[in-house]
């Protein structure tokens, strides 16, 4: 699967996209965030904001959506266009 | 028709103008709005950098614009949003509307803008003249003026 | 500042958008809107006549920005309204308003069109293709639109 | 003191605008309209439909608005612009 990041939240982390099988035990984004905040500390800090939005698939999602291994991901701040 | 544009180029507000009046005398008013970058008083900017998510943005506003078909007489909308490092005093953003009657017109053009700001995956950052970058943080009064268009018509 | 003209020649959107524009860094929204003769499907129109109150029009165009000025932080007010006749397509009134802010700008532009609709001295007769004329009547909707800025803020 | 004519009603009444002396007995703009009505039928019919506008020295006004001599009074139906 694919996971991107924008904005602060990929400057924070360092990168913006990470190609990776969908881990074990991975079955919707709420996981997904578990699972990447082991990494480190800076992870664990960003991506437990509380105020970061996601998408699957280019369509907004909560943290109960469903992922499976050919989804793209992305997580991000709040928007800040216009 | 619904035309949308995520570019780095600037836009031409005549010409987009121009393409909304096109001929099409059912049109009766166009409504239409830009967004510059602003700057600040007390912390001078040397340019904003807009990033999007290339792809979700362009259907995030496609389905703006197409809700506010369903909501309003609408002819034509157009959006066009810059991406990139832009300066003091230019345009990031254009949103014009074409209707037979005046209040589809302006509803649809600041529906857009409203929900644009709180849903349109762009993100801003400040680089200030004394060389540090502070991202922008999304404003409660942007949600709040999103979120009117849940309640009245 | 607010810039007002009554004339018979058509405007420049662009032009008049530039003047907005005009390398002011505090400006963070321009809303724009413009007015256009549009046809009728049941009975074609050959032309549009405006006629005004020489004087009192522009003063009460002014005194409609004034208002404006009062109500919302504004930069810049530019309102153009042509007058004599006018065919489908042709542009009758632009309305310009620049701002810090784009809740002000909506708000203002939309506020002088309804205020003008109400309050400022023109009168518009259709020019039909079968030779007659006929007397644009006030709206009772307009009326209402116009009487909403008493109450919401 | 000078009456203009605007829109349908200038049409319906054959001018623009007159220049008369201001007529014994007229304080406000209800007296005026009254005076102007015994003109003919047609200014009967075309100043009594109770929708008609006023303004003296280009000021809108009601008929209880008083005038003088050297006013400019204007009278039109409601307006369409826009």
């Amino acid at each position: 699967m694919k996971i991107l990041f924008f904005g602060s939240l990929r400057e924070q982390l360092g990168t913006g996209e990470l190609e990776l099988p969908l881990p074990d035990g991975v079955n919707n984004i709420g996981d997904l965030l578990t699972e990447l905040k082991q990494r480190d500390a800076q992870w664990q800090q960003s991506l437990g904001t509380g105020t970061l939005l996601c998408a699957v698939n280019q369509v907004m999602a909560g943290e109960a959506a469903a992922i499976n291994d050919g989804d793209e991901v992305a997580l991000f701040p709040p928007v800040t266009g216009g | 028709m619904i035309s949308i544009s995520v570019q780095i180029e600037d836009f031409d507000v005549g010409r987009e103008y121009r393409q909304l009046q096109a001929g099409n005398t059912e049109v009766g008013g166009i409504a239409v709005f830009t967004g510059l970058v602003r700057d600040l008083a007390d912390n001078p900017l040397a340019a904003m950098q807009l990033e999007h998510y290339p792809g979700m943005t362009e259907a995030s506003l496609q389905q703006t614009a197409a809700q506010a078909t369903a909501r309003w007489p609408l002819i034509d909308i157009r959006i066009v949003h810059r991406i990139g490092k832009l300066t003091p005093g230019e345009q990031i953003v254009f949103v014009g509307v074409s209707s037979a009657h005046r209040a589809a017109a302006f509803g649809a053009c600041e529906f857009i803008m409203d929900v644009l700001k709180t849903s349109a995956p762009f993100w801003k950052k400040e680089l200030h003249r004394d060389g540090r970058g502070h991202w922008v943080e999304a404003k409660d009064s942007d949600q709040q003026r999103a979120e009117r268009w849940n309640n009245e018509d």
